[in-house]
């Protein structure tokens, strides 16, 4: 068990770096931030002077090698646009990137499951083809334009609930949905799949040929397996709700990781893109390896092999 | 064949999907020959005007309306299916290549090699998606085959990762372990018994694949990092047309359904493509 | 019965698991094949039985070079062929070949049957043009008892006893001396399984083949087989001529195996007391070496 | 007294993609209390899914029960809603399949899985049923069933496994056992280990016992009758002994004869039935097994026999056959 | 570790902060921004349009621009110009800030010392890099000199917003805020929205509003939804279909007013054929000026008069007429330039940087098509446009741009067009010793003059297409009443609760 945690946690070092590295060299061809920074008008000299101060005179390994020492520190540098230590910028946005994330991941997740149920238990059902029709719809609408299909309705005709900001419990409600209609789309799909999978398991006759009723039939034997790949999928679809809803927390103005870090890579502020990814890539990695010990709750087969 | 065709009658939504992705290839094809106007320029004056059907006030001859440079919607929907199609196909066959050639190996040669692809896909999976593209994108500069490539970027690991468990599988599979016992070379051992093998997965893939990037293409151009202008592909009309939502829902509305159906056929084809090729639920012998 | 030893393996081993790389998972170790020693003669049967896990089939993957053994000898007619690289290896291929268990696995299901009989004769660039090798395959077919037109059929077409003769087509394609036959009959219908039987024999016949073939259980082996070597956790416990093991089983796994066969006799079956054995209590001690009990025939002990 | 189990005229189908599939065709037998059936045929001659048909296990769709009657205890099951059936399984009828492997699951424990018909049909409680579950691990035989309890299913070798099934079939005592299969995936000795709890316990519990199986060596020894099944349809059917010493059926024949006896030498061919087993989306017209059958008659072609009773043999000796077998063997030439 | 664990702890106390509840009533105002503002210290931004706006409410500055883009006073009440390079401020007395520190002219010093200390890297150091010397005379009294005669330096100061000295020492003014003007910080949320109440200590007129809330809505949709939906008062830089809609709504009125962004096609005239004047000319004849004012931007866009100042500048040089829309001429001038225009020309345009700027671009590129050239648009982001422009000096021969400059003056807009200006990509003696000569006096007149003949050199020369004045379109709810400006400021203090 030991062994196995650090084997995990080597493996998640090595993606974390991994991350880091990439965004490292992508970014730093990005350009040059001081243009950006300096007022138009701004003469090469004070490019210059700008250039120095941020250190991106320095050869790019040698900023390599000394911005990941810093990292290891915990140290992502100054923001070049915000003016104070990169991760706190990125930290105090974490919270509203967590709350969205997670409200979409239980909103999606619950609708996925009860739609993918649903559509298991009725195979070739009209039920089955709604359900279904329902998922693909979700998974072939752009974020963007359900997103401000959903303003318009609720927002302009209805006023039921504010089109942008994060300030209320009801400022939640329109980002989270846009987000949980991907999500449970995914879910439904994947739950349908894997619970027809786990129904035609010789278990699963088995459970029958007991006699059990439906009820426990479904809840112990098929919904219990058929959660294991389920629950991968979840730490898939978390690391790209984390990092990824760019265009829902623009669409809503929610201050998010993605749009700071959008706006980070427009603005070429290479302490915010780092830490952000780095943040992402970190929280995403512990995720998985959560749900890497939650297998080992859910299926005692990979316990024993541990 | 015969069987792949009977059976693909009987399943209704395979069927609307295959025939409705055959029209779309179709138009796609043929769309210069349609004599429709021009998808790239535009009557200034007739900008923004309604589809033909809606109402009297429509001047020209544009059956879905004309978009905010006085372009014909519907001839940049056909003309964008050629540009749409052709960046998801390229894609999905780009990153289908990749992703299929570095399953393959990691799951034949297993070992260090497999480690390093297994810790590539952790990286990948780390960095959100959005974001690589945009990073790649904003460095490499937007054009037509950084597009491609970005997108192929996004997609390789869904296939590298299910086609490396086939191949875990086939590789124990008796017919392998027997051409290593007539002394084929590793190379034809893949390519003739491993390849063929992990085809239709990977095709199964492709489909939602292609799905997913025709979502994918929209997405960028939101963020401005789509086709180039005025080339039209789905998702950037989309895109482009997006702050017209209210003012002419023509604009957004027609290019949003072609896109709904196009990735419900794909759906559709794959879904079916997967229950066709699911050995459980084919009968043997 | 010629006296010829065409194939020796002396102190074979494979282990499986055990090292634990920088990020591999630690596994406990397996012997599959634990310090095994015997001799193939030419022309000759030799059995070997064992139930499911004893290393039976890992021998016969290690012989092939399937896998690579982590120590010990194996010998071909004369040649060793341990350690050789795979171009070296490739010569020796084309006089051993392999029939494995589950006719549905054995054909790669994108290629026609055709196709896959041909491929060795590629590999090995074997007979000249490819209208020369299609009627080498016919000729093929034609020996396994299939009908040569079906060359052109893809594996689904074919029942699990024809995909049988398909593999045995194959195998019989580079005119091998030496055929190891995994399990080759033990998941075809039992109506069958006979067909197959005889139809190793009839080869063996007129082509003067060797085989080792593995089975779980030993009614066939009685009939099919000239010598039996019985496997328990990777180590041979008995070995010797078969009548000599079913008649006069020393080793209490024999017996134990012996016992366990089912009769299609009522009679004899009312009758019949498996004897139980028990790993734990009876295996054989740690020193345990070979000892002749018979003529040809040992046993550990 | 009627039999426990009374089957009548039970045909089942699937749709299938190249067509519909005959799984059992016709197929009439009836099953005393206490009486040990053992069903021998290979895979597509509908014996485990005319076992499975007649609880209500197959999947429907794809599977279909076209016809038929199934009286268990005088009540015909197939006209019993799933709700009334579901009290019959693992009740009075208990299962046994051939995988332990996939057939337990891999993620409850096994007394778990023990315990959950034990609670279900006899309203047991937690702790009874517990206790329940110990005595039954103990009676087929698993060594310290008290810890192993509640281990999970990997945690045990194959043949305990099939134990664990065993107990869970044997579970609420039921009036008859299905085992299908039930010893296939096993090694010889652990077989043999099996056969014998098993006999064992019809001795200790007496319960119904139909044994499906492809393995003639396995009937021999367990059951009171054999029938066995070819192509959806009893082909043979009687008293284990006279079926075996005097076998009516060409197939039966030909099964027993291709098996290397002790009288086989080595120099001699063994017995083979040519062809192969019927397509059963296209199965031949008359007697299923005609087509591979060297003493087939024209009408055997054409015409399905029935199943009668064998003028000579033994009560309750049946075959379905145009030809005379014993006849048929002497004009072949056949000792 | 512990600095994280503080931040995330800060983050969560601004979760437990959510409540189901929408406050709103008509002293409460809140202004939709499209971006962020990113840091509170406003010596480290020079982005009007969202930092500065914000930053103008909390700080004060010593002159400020009015909504009719004049100068008015604020802490100064008078300036005036001793000689060429001497300016004299007077200030206001008793001025502080909220916690006490007077607000006089050490203040004021010790701002204009720190925003040019080199040590600091202030952002905006290049407004005043020709400031010499910064003398207090007396509390209320200040003169600064420049290097050389600054006429621009009032304009600039207008951006030029004041820190409390004292304050500033000792807390970190990226994050911390302590106010001197009308309004100062309740409640920050990062990256979403800045809450300012009134400051009961300023120096002015007291604040109109109970609460003023930025709240950045980046999606232009989305702030019209939130305009129409009554979430948000004003907002700016919403697409000229729009207006009608809005104004229809009868929530709402919208419209649009010149900016100060004159929008371009610039040329790249170091590289062919855009080397070639000729060339340049035939594409301005090919561009309908007017039917894309008319057209995209429903006539609420100004044509632009051959230069790229627009009305409202001083130098505008209201003699030039904008070459006329005919592509016979620039057909046949092209025929005549003897340029090779068999390649392509890469056309780059900056995404989503300016109002309708794609539709623009796809426009002209049809137009110049219809003459003959082979153009290829390049969508680019913003920033990668600007290093092309300014760190990697690949300038495409076209790209769209938009220029504006905050002193509404034409010595700055021009100067970017100067020879050896790195903003150039044109050298043209004539032009740059017209500019010298407007830059070596104060005196309006001459400094006219200097304009006039600048700005015909550069209609004839044309480095650029010179296209319209970009509209500056707004949109305020019924609730309150604003002024709009043709600069970026968006101010609270410019507007009032509708009676």
């Amino acid at each position: 068990m030991i062994r196995f945690m650090a084997g995990k946690l080597l493996e998640a070092a090595i993606a974390i770096w991994g991350v880091v590295t990439i965004v490292f060299f992508v970014s730093r061809v990005l350009g040059d931030p001081a243009v950006l920074l300096l007022p138009l008008g701004a003469t090469d000299a004070q490019l210059e002077a700008l250039r120095a101060s941020l250190g991106l005179d320095q050869p790019i390994l040698v900023q390599y090698f000394s911005s990941l020492g810093a990292m290891l520190r915990g140290d992502f540098g100054i923001s070049f646009q915000h003016m104070r230590p990169a991760l706190d910028v990125v930290l105090e946005r974490m919270p509203a990137t967590a709350i969205l994330a997670f409200s979409a991941l239980v909103l999606g997740v619950l609708i996925g499951a009860v739609a993918g149920t649903i559509a298991a238990l009725n195979r070739g059902k009209l039920a089955e083809l709604i359900v279904m029709s329902a998922a693909l719809l979700g998974q072939a609408t752009p974020v963007f334009w359900l997103g401000l299909m959903l303003i318009l309705f609720f927002s302009v005709q209805l006023g039921w609930l504010p089109s942008a900001g994060s300030g209320t419990w009801w400022h939640l409600i329109l980002p989270a949905i846009t987000l949980a209609v991907f999500v449970s789309a995914s879910i439904a799909r994947l739950l349908r799949s894997s619970l027809l999978e786990i129904l035609g398991e010789d278990y699963v006759r088995t459970a029958r040929a007991k006699g059990l009723l439906p009820q426990t039939i479904f809840t112990w034997h098929v919904a219990r397996n058929a959660l294991i790949p389920v629950v991968t999928m979840i730490g898939i679809i978390a690391g790209e709700l984390l990092g990824g809803s760019v265009v829902t927390e623009t669409v809503f103005g929610w201050p998010g990781v993605g749009r700071l870090i959008v706006q980070a890579i427009q603005n070429q502020d290479f302490p915010v893109i780092q830490a952000g990814v780095a943040v992402v890539a970190i929280i995403f990695v512990f995720i998985n390896l959560a749900i890497d010990l939650l297998y080992g709750v859910l299926d005692p087969r990979i316990r024993g092999e541990r | 064949m015969g069987d792949f065709f009977a059976s693909l009658v009987k399943s209704r939504s395979g069927l609307f999907g295959f025939v409705l992705l055959t029209l779309l290839v179709l138009v796609a094809i043929f769309a210069p020959l349609l004599g429709l106007a021009s998808p790239i320029r535009g009557d200034l004056l007739a900008r923004l005007s309604p589809p033909t059907w809606t109402g009297p006030f429509n001047p020209g001859p544009h059956p879905l309306g004309t978009d905010e440079v006085g372009r014909d919607v519907l001839s940049r929907i056909v003309h964008g299916s050629r540009l749409t199609l052709m960046i998801a196909a390229t894609a999905v066959v780009l990153g289908g290549v990749v992703g299929t050639l570095l399953g393959i190996a990691a799951g034949f040669y297993g070992g260090i090699v497999d480690r390093v692809l297994m810790r590539l896909v952790d990286i990948q999976l780390a960095l959100p998606l959005m974001l690589l593209a945009l990073l790649v994108v904003a460095a490499l500069g937007p054009s037509f085959n950084n597009l491609i490539i970005v997108l192929a970027l996004t997609s390789w690991i869904r296939y590298a990762r299910i086609i490396r468990g086939q191949v875990l599988s086939l590789r124990e599979r008796e017919f392998v372990q027997s051409a290593h016992a007539i002394g084929a070379s590793t190379v034809r051992i893949m390519l003739r018994h491993i390849l063929p093998n992990v085809l239709t997965p990977a095709l199964v893939v492709a489909t939602l694949e292609l799905a997913r990037i025709i979502i994918m293409d929209a997405a960028l151009s939101f963020l401005g990092l789509g086709v180039q202008p005025p080339s039209p592909s789905w998702g950037r009309m989309l895109a482009d047309g997006r702050v017209y939502i209210s003012t002419a829902w023509w604009i957004v509305t027609f290019p949003g359904l072609t896109i709904l159906l196009t990735v419900l056929s794909v759906n559709l084809l794959g879904d079916w493509l997967r229950d066709y090729f699911d050995p459980k639920l084919r009968t043997s012998r | 019965m010629s006296a010829t030893t065409l194939l020796k393996v002396s102190d074979l081993q494979k282990t499986f698991g055990g090292k634990g790389g920088l990020l591999g998972r630690g596994r406990p170790e397996v012997r599959a094949v634990d310090h095994v020693s015997f001799e193939v003669r030419q022309g000759e049967t030799l059995g070997l039985v064992g139930e499911s896990g004893s290393g039976k089939s890992t021998t016969g993957r290690v012989l092939l070079q399937l896998e690579h053994p982590t120590g010990g000898e194996i010998e071909f007619e004369g040649n060793r062929l341990t350690g050789l690289s795979k171009s070296a290896l490739k010569p020796f291929r084309r006089k051993m070949q392999i029939i494995f268990q589950d006719p549905y696995a054995s054909l790669n299901p994108r290629m026609t049957v055709g196709d896959f009989v041909e491929e060795p004769m590629i590999v090995h660039r074997l007979v000249g043009g490819r209208a020369e090798r299609r009627a080498r395959v016919a000729e093929l077919f034609d020996l396994v008892g299939l009908d040569p037109s079906f060359a052109r059929r893809y594996p689904h077409e074919f029942s699990g006893g024809q995909r049988q003769r398909i593999n045995i087509a194959r195998a019989l394609a580079l005119e091998p001396s030496f055929i190891v036959a995994d399990e080759p009959i033990t998941a075809l219908d039992v109506s069958i399984q006979a067909q197959i039987v005889n139809l190793f024999q009839d080869l063996q016949e007129r082509l003067g083949l060797t085989y080792l073939f593995i089975a779980h259980d030993l009614s066939m082996i009685r009939y099919l087989c000239h010598r039996v070597a019985v496997m328990l956790r990777g180590k041979i416990v008995e070995i010797g001529p078969t009548e000599a093991i079913f008649a006069n089983p020393q080793h209490a796994y024999t017996r134990a195996l012996l016992s366990a066969i089912p009769v299609p006799d009522p009679d004899v079956e009312s009758q019949r007391h498996a004897i139980a054995f028990d790993y734990e209590t009876q295996k054989s001690p740690d020193g345990a070496e070979m000892r002749p009990v018979g003529p040809d025939h040992y046993v550990l002990a | 007294m009627a039999p426990l189990l009374q089957i009548r005229n039970l045909t089942v189908e699937f749709s299938t993609r190249a067509g519909t599939l005959h799984a059992v065709n016709d197929v009439s037998y009836a099953l005393e209390a206490g009486e040990t059936l053992g069903i021998v045929g290979e895979s597509g001659s509908g014996k485990s899914v005319h076992a499975l048909a007649m609880v209500g296990l197959i999947p429907t769709p794809p599977g279909r029960i076209v016809s038929g009657e199934v009286l268990f205890e005088g009540v015909d099951l197939l006209k019993l809603p799933e709700r009334e059936l579901r009290d019959i399984r693992g009740r009075k009828i208990g299962f046994v399949f051939q995988d332990p492997m996939t057939s337990l699951n891999p993620v409850l424990t096994v007394g778990r899985q023990i315990m959950e018909p034990l609670r279900r049909h006899l309203g047991l409680s937690a702790a009874k049923a517990r206790a329940r579950a110990i005595e039954l691990l103990d009676l087929v035989g698993i060594v310290d069933p008290a810890r192993r309890i509640d281990q999970f299913p990997f945690e045990f070798s194959g043949g305990m496994r099939q134990r664990v099934m065993i107990a869970i079939g044997i579970a609420c005592d039921p009036k008859l056992l299905i085992a299908d299969e039930a010893t296939t995936a096993l090694d010889v000795t652990v077989q043999a280990q099996i056969l014998e709890l098993v006999r064992d316990l019809k001795k200790k519990i007496g319960t119904t016992v139909i044994w499906i199986t492809h393995d003639m060596g396995v009937v021999a020894g367990l059951a009171d009758t054999i029938q066995v099944m070819y192509g959806g349809r009893i082909m043979e059917r009687g008293p284990v002994r006279s079926v075996f010493k005097d076998p009516r059926s060409a197939y039966t024949w030909g099964l027993l004869r291709s098996l290397p006896g002790k009288l086989t030498a080595a120099d001699q061919r063994l017995y083979q039935i040519p062809g192969s087993p019927p397509n059963m989306i296209h199965p031949p017209a008359g007697d299923p097994f005609a087509p591979r059958n060297e003493f087939a008659t024209e009408r055997c072609l054409r015409e399905v026999p029935p199943l009668l009773q064998v003028g000579a043999g033994a009560p309750g000796h049946m075959a379905a056959a145009w030809y005379d077998l014993p006849a048929a063997l002497e004009n072949k030439g056949y000792a | 570790m512990m600095k994280l664990m503080k931040s995330a702890l800060a983050g969560t106390t601004v979760l437990a902060g959510l409540s189901f509840s929408l406050a709103a009533s008509a002293a409460d105002l809140t202004i939709a921004l499209s971006n962020p503002v990113n840091t509170f210290d406003p010596h480290m931004t020079a982005s009007v349009g969202s930092d500065l706006s914000v930053l103008s409410h909390i700080y004060p500055s010593l002159i400020l621009r009015g909504p009719d883009l004049a100068l008015q006073g604020n802490l100064a009440t008078e300036w005036t110009l001793v000689d060429d390079t001497t300016w004299h401020f007077t200030l206001r007395e008793g001025a502080t800030f909220a916690n006490g520190e007077a607000l006089d002219a050490e203040a004021v010093k010790w701002n204009l010392d720190r925003v040019r200390d080199p040590e600091l890297q202030a952002r905006v150091a290049s407004w005043f890099s020709l400031v010499s010397e910064v003398n207090v005379i007396s509390p209320t009294e200040l003169e600064v000199k420049t290097s050389s005669p600054y006429p621009a330096f009032a304009d600039q100061l207008s951006m030029f917003l004041l820190l409390p000295p004292q304050w500033t020492e000792e807390n970190n003014p990226v994050t911390a805020t302590m106010a001197g003007g009308p309004y100062q910080v309740r409640n920050i949320v990062p990256g979403e929205s800045v809450i300012l109440e009134p400051n009961p200590e300023y120096f002015g007129d007291p604040a109109e509003f109970d609460t003023v809330t930025f709240q950045v809505i980046p999606e232009t949709g989305g702030r019209i939804a939130a305009l129409l939906a009554g979430d948000v008062d004003l907002v700016t830089g919403i697409p000229v279909t729009e207006v009608d809609r809005i104004n229809q709504s009868g929530n709402a009125t919208a419209g649009a007013v010149d900016s100060t962004r004159n929008v371009m096609i610039k040329f790249n005239t170091t590289v062919p054929p855009l080397d070639n004047v000729t060339v340049r000319q035939a594409l301005n004849y090919a561009i309908d000026k007017e039917g894309i004012a008319q057209a995209l931007f429903n006539g609420l866009a100004q044509p632009a008069q051959c230069q790229v100042l627009s009305s409202n500048y001083f130098g505008f040089n209201p003699d030039l007429e904008p070459y006329p829309y005919d592509p016979e001429r620039a057909i046949q001038l092209l025929a005549e330039s003897g340029a090779d225009l068999s390649q392509p020309i890469v056309f780059d345009v900056p995404a989503g940087v300016y109002l309708q700027g794609t539709e623009v671009a796809q426009v002209v590129a049809s137009q110049l098509t219809d003459i003959g050239l082979n153009i290829q648009i390049t969508e680019l982001e913003f920033s990668v446009y600007m290093n092309k422009y300014l760190q990697s000096r690949e300038l495409a021969p076209l790209s769209l741009l938009a220029q504006a400059w905050p002193t509404i003056d034409a010595d700055g807009l021009l100067t970017l067009f100067a020879p050896g200006n790195n903003y150039a990509y044109w050298d043209d003696a004539d032009f740059g010793a017209a500019l010298d000569e407007g830059r070596s006096s104060t005196d309006p007149a001459v400094r006219e003059a200097a304009y006039k003949t600048a700005t015909e050199v550069m209609c004839e020369q044309a480095p650029a297409i010179f296209l319209y004045t970009q509209p500056a379109t707004y949109a305020y709810s019924n609730d309150v009443t604003w002024t709009p400006r043709g600069d970026d400021w968006v101010r609270a203090f410019d507007m009032h609760p509708a009676e």
